[in-house]
């Protein structure tokens, strides 16, 4: 209604609730339902009521782009919270910036992207994946590794960092298997099969999973099966929540690790609290928290506080405003966004529990910066990006001294 | 020659096609970009590409309706071409972003970048060029279909044989564009274009233009297709449909007709997907998954298969029911629009076409409304 | 006999299916011009004669020439209706969501390749001679009509229409007069006898009084091979043919 | 079971030892495990270990097993199982009662990976003599893992008593493991070489390869270097062996899939879209079973697939002929358009369950049956393929039989070739019609209950089969049920076949291009049906 | 007795039967006759309810059927050997003659002697599929799966098309054979006017869509009827 909108302020919310990606995106919806409510039982912000806008984009990546520019034109929405798989934010990308829209993308990533409209409140690679190595190396003295993901480009992107990683650690070419898996695979016996293999050659063996969607509950099941424990070829995947494990018989997977920036069973008052009310809101004690909805808390909070201080829901305002906000996450220290629209998050490893949760078994002592051009890259370890006036560029050449990579 | 070709498709209905989407090549640009905004009859950009995109879809069904509808070849798998007419398209955008990308890498897209390639593929060359990419547009989905075809056709697979094959084709290319060894973008696909032939993509002008470039493709297909329907070759066509064998003892080489309108119809199709991309704004393999192309077939079963124009209304309405529910019923649209196909089955068996039809005809087919002993020619393949 | 001067000449041609022998070394010659007869039990193998000779059914073994010199295994249906044999299918099978009229443009004769149906527009010899077959089969009132409409018998004779529009050399007639009434058969006799002739006709029939009225050479198939030949009345007279096919 | 043995041996421990001196002993390490962290667990752990003393085996246990805490008020390390609405806590070492506790009053000794690894390493060498034999042959393997040379002693007197022939094999072969490691003297590292050629697996193979490569003496080199030989050999034969296994077990699951398709589209005509729907309806029906006997009778847990095979099949039959009386009735004669219509009737099956059940998946646990593995030879068979691979065969003899063999099965087969004629002899098309839908829905709805052993049990789940099934019928021979069976387990063979070559996704490209090819060689499928009948 | 009473039918808006009026007795014969495309199979197909009436009504043994879906009439003895065979042509021999158990019941599921009888080549094609046949023997495939059912009103839409002479006059013999059983009601549409001839005890021709002439064979002679066969 378009009278209605000089009285609340719409905020967009752009996730598949239908289609393969529904699984996983329906419950950012909801969250964002939540987050809205309480913020107008709150009063609001600017002392309007905020009003969600929700649409289904319905797993279909050229819907996003139209869906996302209906928000943007029509419905005038002042920020968009959304997008799960990178080709959904791919997709979306050029319409925010050609229209100078705000998107909150709350999902662990591979990073090699920064856009003056986006603000990436999930993981970049530096926040997850080398940690996760990291502790798997120091920890439990692996020295031989599979990296097993599905085709396409989160995985490929990762494993090609890890792998720089690995070797840049003395890792040597024979001891790292990579392996790839079509989309929704169901049939994994040769693979774990395989992976067993590969770890019964006398060195520590660990998988590193960045297994997508759907294809990991048949995955985690064969594992199961097939009798691969914890304690003797761990998995650590990055993909895998609390969400996921609800679909799984944990048991047989005990000990299995995850690598996140939060998990629902850390121990704080403050996630205690949002725990609560998400049970509340959706009415259903079972329902379990994760990660991307800690990254959708925490960048609702902080496009509030930016609001709040530009007194504007205007688009480079907020943006402006949005640079240096610290706003407390879940895991009991505060989130900062950086100049470079990712922000500062405590990595977590944790170990899969019987009762489907996570142990957190291993917390980095500080918060990590979201590094949006990896190190391991060698086309864009030159790269910053930095949004802050005078500089506002998002692929600053350090080299060369110019904004536009390293061609120009 | 061609001239009467062309009037022989002429027909009322026809008439009434071209009418239509010559006023909108008209009006649309009127209204976006004389009208000022503000005013009621003003049209946003927003909704040209909108138009822009259901009207390729809606030259895909055309496309699909002229090989099923027509000549009784179920194609699961016309996604396919419309995917590799839009790849084609794709690569050519990619190439004009030129020095624009993150990495400011002249010569290779981003993702080529990121992934540590040193140089462009073979198969990338040539696509800097708009004419080549055009001709490819053209020519990768044609002689993807020609040789596809060649090989069924004489084999002789027909049915639901063809139809699954074809779906195992769009699934193969599918996994095969996923994969970022193919040097394709993986399934991020091809996206953040900035420039067409020199203009900015995403300017209102440019925008229109791409409009009206594919109410042209529309129309000149869909003149193509009336006439070689009206023609004895579009007899022949129906009637091998409908007893293959039997045209084949009088005489009729029915490989080559098929394959002629098979590899025709792919050709639209990739043209549909080349208009389709820079509209919408990305390529991804996901365009071949088999439900896209499934999904074009219910465009054309909704709007009444064989008659062209109703597969361009199916398109049409079905895309903007997408848009519309998943908009205003983003929970329940699935409901919506899975009625709405079992709806239209039961009670308009020639789609909502053959209402009009039903409506209008001074004498009806004679056929009974879908009585469960009705035996019509559908029977006889798929 | 040699195979020269023969428009058709089947050697020593078997078919079987799963083991069973349809056809059985079945040699046969047909002259051109020539018009023939052929009889025989039911599952003979007259229809699979047919099927083999129009190239649906591969023989497993034997030489089919047409005119001498084409060998009618190496080719495919429509190869061989190209060279000019027309056939009438046992079933009438007739083109149903086409019009009576648009069937027989479709077998009337003409370059049958897409670009010359792509560009083909009827021409005022072509309107004559359809007019003409319509005429004959007179189905006239009907040429608007689906041919998916006709009766049974309507569609033989749409059928029979068909074959005199490709004006082929060699006419092969299964069963033409099945559902016909009496007078029908005798018209549709008299048809075949003005096409002999200048064609060569090879008709299959059950009905004897259509055999006779034709006045031609009769050959008696019987499990797949030539059981007599002769005219009728000789024919009929042997006694093996009344055992296996007349009856008393 | 295992908890009587625990109270047993710690019972029999008590008596046999001056136990209490030496619990006293322990004392103080069991109190340490509770401090410091992991690392602080860890060192007490291995003290433990190193005391060897089979005491302490009740309290490593309970660490194992979660149920050793501190109480917070004085730091005490007791077992708390929970009683009521608290915890009853007991001593670990006397199993001795202390008293109850709030749950906000004790604290989790945590472990991680590391630890469960030492824990199991130090339970095998301290449970090498228990009276139990599964108990020591777990411990031996667990000292084959560990390799740990603290165990060799433990190990050589537990060989000498061991009587159970299998058993010592294993203790032996932990021994030479242990040996390989540590190194020994040239004959018994002969021996040990000898022993584990004889074990054969890839953990024999691993530590016979790093003698291979770094042997003390040639003679052990060469010795080793035959045995990695002769042990690849072995391996590559059963590997062989095994990826025929994988075959047929993913044959098997296709099969399932497909054979509900066999009969409402390769029987009936009807290109039933909303195939995977059904068997989506059947996942959920057993996870709903699951659920309901977790509640209501919780003993039945472990019978619940079984009890969900016919809830499945009812279910989805039902659903099947509720569709086809108000739907699929009136597309006969039209098969393009059940496709239309089925693809409508999908999207909303799916919404519906979305919307019932929530979009995420829903948990249905494998009954004690259905899980772990056995090996046989070299080959390691999973209970839950094994019995997919039985029940597959199963339901496709079922089918067959009663398509074949019955009047049923002849009416079907009547019906769907001549609807009116089959009428006209007195058959009741009507009834025939839905009773078949639901047959082939309702076999769907048993493939559900089968995939949800092994795939996720979401809206989604049908979508993820409908091609692969459809493909597996076309493959086969529309309308010809050997041909679904063959094709199915062609398909799953030649899938696995190129997968360790091709990768997976590259193997299944391939597969898809070998059906294009293969259809070109045949038009009509695997078992095409040839001659008159079908081109009439 | 079969009593239909001035039955109208439609093919869409097609009228193919207009007021058709008609009667078969049991122990008789009743031959159907006219030229190609007046309505007979049309009408067949009524009686069996293959295709609904549009107005009329239909009565066998005294109930009124109009309104029984085929497979009931069948129940009610109804059998069809309908023009152009309908054979099912995947079932083999044996399954196509089965099918004829449906109206039956269970005690009495035999297939008749008489079948093999009248048709000795079904005998030796027991598991040919029905398909793959030569035209004729499907038609003799077809009259013997109608005797299955054991039917009481046996209606015959030209059954010697494509048969061979010996066997048309084994059908002929089987006919006369059914008929002087006395239990059945018998109509015959027939083209082969001699064969009809042989067999009629009353003749219904039609026209267009109407009966035009309908007695006795008795009160009719061979050229009233044949005036309206001849072109
Ligand atoms: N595809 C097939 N499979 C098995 N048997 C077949 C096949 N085709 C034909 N036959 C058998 O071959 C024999 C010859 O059949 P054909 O149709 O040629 O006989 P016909 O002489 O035309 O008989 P009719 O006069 O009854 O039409 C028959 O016995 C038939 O059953
Ligand atoms: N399925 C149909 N759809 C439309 N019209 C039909 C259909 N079947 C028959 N007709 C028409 O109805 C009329 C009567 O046909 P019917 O088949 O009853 O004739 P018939 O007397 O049995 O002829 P024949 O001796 O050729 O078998 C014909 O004009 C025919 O064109
Ligand atoms: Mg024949
Ligand atoms: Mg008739």
């Amino acid at each position: 209604s378009a009278q209605a909108a000089d009285d609340t302020i719409k905020v967009g919310i752009l996730h598949s609730l239908s289609g393969t990606m529904a699984i996983s995106e329906t419950t950012l919806k909801d969250v964002m339902l939540m987050l809205i409510d309480e913020q107008n039982k709150k009063g609001g912000v600017l002392g309007k009521k905020l009003e969600a806008v929700v649409v289904d984009p319905a797993s279909n990546w050229p819907l996003f782009a139209e869906k996302a520019r209906e928000l943007l034109t029509k419905d005038k929405v002042a920020a968009v919270f959304g997008c799960w798989t990178s080709v959904s934010r791919k997709s979306v990308l050029p319409v925010f910036e050609e229209l100078n829209g705000l998107l909150f993308y709350p999902v662990q990533y591979e990073g090699e992207e920064s856009s003056r409209n986006v603000f990436y409140t999930g993981a970049a690679p530096n926040q997850q994946a080398i940690p996760a190595v990291d502790y798997l190396m120091s920890k439990e003295k692996v020295q031989r590794w599979v990296l097993a993901g599905t085709d396409y480009v989160y995985p490929r992107t990762t494993n090609k960092i890890l792998e720089a990683y690995l070797k840049g650690k003395g890792v040597k070419d024979e001891d790292i298997k990579i392996n790839y898996t079509p989309f929704g695979h169901s049939d994994w016996q040769s693979i774990v099969a395989d992976i067993k293999k590969f770890g019964s050659a006398g060195k520590k063996t660990a998988v590193v999973s960045t297994i997508n969607g759907d294809a990991n509950v048949p995955f985690y099941k064969e594992l199961g099966n097939q009798g691969i424990k914890a304690q003797d070829i761990p998995v650590v995947a990055f993909s895998v929540g609390e969400e996921e494990l609800a679909g799984i018989d944990t048991k047989p997977l005990l000990g299995h690790l995850a690598a996140w920036n939060y998990f629902q069973s850390v121990d704080t008052p403050i996630n205690a609290e949002f725990i609560k009310n998400w049970k509340a809101f959706t009415k259903n004690d079972k329902r379990v928290t994760n990660d991307p909805m800690e990254a959708h808390y925490i960048g609702f909070n902080m496009w509030v506080k930016a609001v709040e201080a530009a007194g504007t829901v205007a688009p480079d305002a907020v943006i402006d405003s949005m640079i240096g906000v610290s706003v407390p996450n879940l895991t009991g220290g505060y989130s900062a966004m950086l100049p470079n629209h990712h922000i500062t998050k405590p990595v977590l490893i944790g170990e899969v529990q019987e009762n489907g949760q996570f142990e957190t078994v291993s917390k980095t002592p500080g918060l990590v910066p979201g590094d949006e051009w990896s190190d391991f890259l060698p086309d864009s370890k030159d790269l910053i990006s930095d949004w802050r006036k005078p500089l506002s560029c998002g692929n600053f050449n350090v080299k060369t001294g110019k904004c536009g990579g390293k061609g120009s | 020659m061609l001239t009467r070709f062309f009037l022989m498709g002429l027909d009322r209905k026809a008439g009434l096609v071209l009418t239509v989407l010559a006023l909108l090549a008209v009006l649309v640009p009127v209204m976006t970009l004389v009208v000022p905004e503000g005013s009621p009859w003003h049209l946003s950009i927003f909704s040209v590409s909108l138009l822009g995109k259901y009207l390729c879809f809606a030259l895909l069904a055309l496309a699909l309706d002229l090989v099923w509808g027509y000549v009784g070849i179920l194609s699961l798998g016309h996604a396919a071409f419309f995917a590799l007419g839009g790849y084609a398209m794709g690569m050519y955008l990619m190439r004009q972003i030129g020095p624009r990308g993150v990495y400011g890498n002249p010569i290779l897209p981003d993702f080529m970048v990121f992934l540590n390639w040193k140089e462009l593929p073979w198969y990338w060359l040539g696509f800097d060029h708009f004419a080549f990419a055009a001709l490819m547009v053209l020519v990768v989905p044609g002689v993807l279909a020609f040789a596809f075809g060649w090989f069924a056709f004489r084999s002789r697979v027909t049915g639901v044989y063809l139809s699954i094959i074809t779906q195992a084709l769009t699934f193969a290319l599918l996994l095969a564009f996923f994969r970022n060894d193919m040097g394709f973008g993986g399934n991020n696909g091809l996206t953040d274009f900035k420039e067409i032939l020199g203009y900015d993509i995403q300017a209102p002008g440019t925008r229109v233009g791409l409009f009206l470039a594919t109410v042209a493709a529309l129309a000149l297909s869909y003149m193509i297709a009336s006439g070689i329907i009206a023609s004895k070759l579009g007899k022949v066509l129906v009637a091998i449909r409908d007893t293959e064998s039997r045209v084949r003892f009088l005489g009729y080489d029915t490989e080559s007709y098929k394959l002629f309108a098979w590899t025709l119809s792919a050709c639209m199709a990739g043209v549909a997907g080349a208009l389709y991309v820079p509209q919408v704004g990305i390529i991804n393999p996901s365009e071949f998954a088999p439900a896209s192309s499934i999904e074009a077939v219910i465009w054309v079963a909704v709007g009444g298969r064989g008659t062209l124009a109703g597969a361009i209304l199916g398109a049409v309405l079905v895309n903007f029911g997408k848009s519309y529910f998943t908009g205003a019923l983003p929970e329940l649209w699935l409901f919506a629009l899975g009625g709405l196909f079992v709806l239209v089955t039961l009670f308009l068996p020639k789609g909502l076409l053959g209402l009009w039809a039903q409506l209008t005809a001074r004498l009806p087919s004679g056929k009974g409304k879908g009585a469960p002993n009705g035996k019509t020619a559908d029977q006889k393949g798929m | 006999m040699s195979a020269e001067d023969t428009l058709l000449y089947l050697d020593g041609v078997s078919v079987s299916f799963d083991g069973f022998r349809a056809l059985n070394n079945l040699s046969l010659t047909m002259m051109p011009g020539e018009m023939r007869a052929i009889i025989g039990p039911n599952g003979a193998g007259k229809t699979t004669m047919m099927d083999v000779i129009t190239g649906k059914t591969r023989p497993d073994h034997g030489t089919i020439l047409f005119e001498g010199e084409t060998d009618l295994t190496k080719l495919r249906e429509a190869g061989i209706a190209n060279l000019g044999i027309g056939r009438k299918f046992q079933r009438p099978t007739v083109f149903e969501p086409h019009t009576v009229w648009d069937n027989l443009e479709l077998a009337l004769k003409a370059p049958r390749r897409p670009l010359n149906t792509l560009t083909y527009a009827i021409g005022r010899d072509d309107r004559a001679r359809i007019e003409e077959i319509l005429d004959i089969t007179r189905l006239s009132p009907k040429r608007e009509r689906l041919a998916g409409s006709l009766s049974h018998g309507e569609k033989q004779w749409l059928e029979i229409g068909m074959l005199l529009a490709q004006d082929p050399k060699l006419l092969l007639v299964d069963e033409p007069v099945a559902g016909m009434t009496d007078a029908e058969t005798e018209q549709t006799a008299r048809l075949l006898c003005d096409i002999a002739g200048k064609h060569s006709v090879i008709v299959v029939e059950h009905d004897m009084s259509f055999v006779r009225a034709l006045g031609v050479k009769v050959t008696v198939l019987a499990e797949g091979s030539v059981l007599a030949e002769g005219s009728l009345d000789s024919v009929s007279a042997n006694q093996q043919v009344i055992d296996v096919y007349l009856g008393r | 079971m295992r908890r009587a043995f625990r109270w047993l041996l710690a019972a029999c421990v008590a008596i046999a030892t001056t136990s209490a001196a030496l619990a006293a002993d322990l004392r103080p390490l069991v109190q340490t495990m509770g401090s410091g962290g992991y690392a602080g667990t860890e060192k007490a752990l291995n003290q433990l270990s190193e005391a060897g003393d089979p005491a302490a085996v009740p309290v490593i246990e309970a660490l194992q097993a979660g149920d050793l805490y501190v109480r917070k008020a004085d730091g005490l390390v007791v077992i708390a199982r929970k009683a009521g609405a608290g915890f009853a806590l007991t001593d670990p070492l006397s199993g001795a009662v202390v008293g109850e506790a709030a749950s906000g009053a004790i604290d989790k000794i945590k472990i991680n990976n590391a630890l469960r690894r030492s824990i199991s390493a130090t339970l095998g060498a301290l449970t090498l003599m228990s009276p139990d034999p599964a108990t020591r042959r777990s411990a031996a393997e667990a000292v084959f893992k560990s390799r740990d040379a603290n165990a060799l002693d433990t190990l050589n007197t537990a060989i000498a008593k061991e009587k159970d022939e299998r058993i010592r094999r294993v203790m032996e072969q932990a021994r030479a493991a242990v040996i390989l490691t540590a190194g020994a003297s040239e004959g018994d590292t002969q021996t040990a070489i000898a022993t584990l050629t004889a074990r054969g697996d890839r953990d024999a193979l691993a530590l016979l390869s790093m003698i291979a490569a770094s042997g003390a003496t040639d003679a052990l080199k060469t010795a080793a270097a035959g045995a990695v030989a002769a042990v690849e050999q072995k391996l590559m034969f059963w590997g062989a062996l095994q990826n025929l296994w994988y075959g047929l077990s993913l044959g098997s699951v296709l099969l399932l899939a497909a054979i509900g398709l066999a009969v409402t589209f390769g029987v009936m005509g009807v290109i039933n879209m909303a195939h995977g729907e059904m068997v989506m309806i059947g996942a959920y029906t057993t996870f709903l079973v699951q659920q309901g006997l977790r509640t209501y009778a919780p003993g039945l847990t472990d019978l619940s697939i079984l009890l969900a095979l016919p809830a499945a099949f009812l279910v989805s039959g039902g659903v099947g002929v509720i569709i086809e009386r108000s739907v699929i009735r009136w597309l006969y004669g039209r098969p393009l358009e059940t496709l239309l219509a089925t693809w409508g009737l999908s999207l909303a099956l799916q919404q519906a369950v979305r919307s019932l059940f929530g979009p995420t998946n829903r948990e249905v646990s494998a009954p004690s049956w259905m899980s772990g593995a056995f090996e046989l030879g070299g080959l390691t068979i999973t209970y839950g393929r094994l019995w997919i691979v039985v029940f597959a065969f199963a339901v496709f003899a079922a089918l067959l039989v009663a398509l074949k063999r019955t009047w049923f099965g002849l009416s079907i087969r009547a019906v769907t070739q001549n609807r009116p004629m089959a009428n006209a002899m007195g058959i009741r098309t009507a009834r025939v019609d839905a009773l078949t839908f639901g047959l082939g829905s309702g076999i769907a709805g048993l493939a559900g209950v089968a995939l949800s052993q092994i795939d996720n049990v979401s809206p989604n789940l049908g979508q993820s089969y409908i091609i692969d099934s459809f493909m597996v019928v076309v493959f086969g021979g529309v309308g010809n049920l050997w041909g679904t069976l063959v094709g199915a387990l062609a398909l799953g063979s030649l899938n696995k076949f190129l997968e360790p070559y091709a990768g997976a996704v590259l193997g299944k490209i391939l597969v898809l291009i070998f059906i294009i090819l293969f259809i070109q060689r045949r038009p009509r499928g695997l078992f095409a049906l040839k001659g008159r009948a079908v081109e009439a | 007795m079969l009593d239909v009473r001035s039955v109208d039918l439609h093919y869409g808006a097609a009228q193919a039967l207009r007021g058709v009026s008609m009667t078969a007795q049991i122990g008789k014969v009743t031959c159907l006759v006219g030229r190609n495309g007046v309505g007979k199979s049309s009408l067949l197909r009524a009686i069996i309810g293959l295709k609904p009436v549009s107005g009329g009504a239909i009565h066998w043994d005294g109930a009124d059927v109009t309104k029984l879906a085929p497979a009931d009439r069948a129940r009610r003895g109804i059998a069809y050997v309908p023009q152009g065979r309908e054979i099912f042509p995947l079932l083999t021999v044996r399954e196509n003659l089965l099918t004829g158990y449906a109206p039956l019941p269970r005690g009495k599921r035999s297939i008749p002697d008489e079948v093999f009888e009248l048709f000795p080549v079904l005998d030796s094609m027991l598991e040919r599929r029905g398909g793959d046949l030569s035209g004729g023997q499907q038609q003799q495939l077809a009259i013997g799966r109608a005797l299955v059912t054991r039917p009481r009103l046996l209606v015959l839409d030209e059954p010697t098309e494509g048969i061979q002479p010996s066997i048309i006059k084994d059908i002929g013999r089987a006919i006369s054979y059914l008929r002087d059983k006395g239990d059945m009601a018998i109509v015959l549409v027939e083209q082969y006017f001699d064969f009809a001839r042989d067999l009629a005890d009353d003749w219904t021709v039609m026209e267009r869509g109407e009966v035009v002439l309908a007695g006795s064979r008795k009160a009719l002679n061979d050229e009233d009827v044949r005036q309206y066969l001849t072109v």
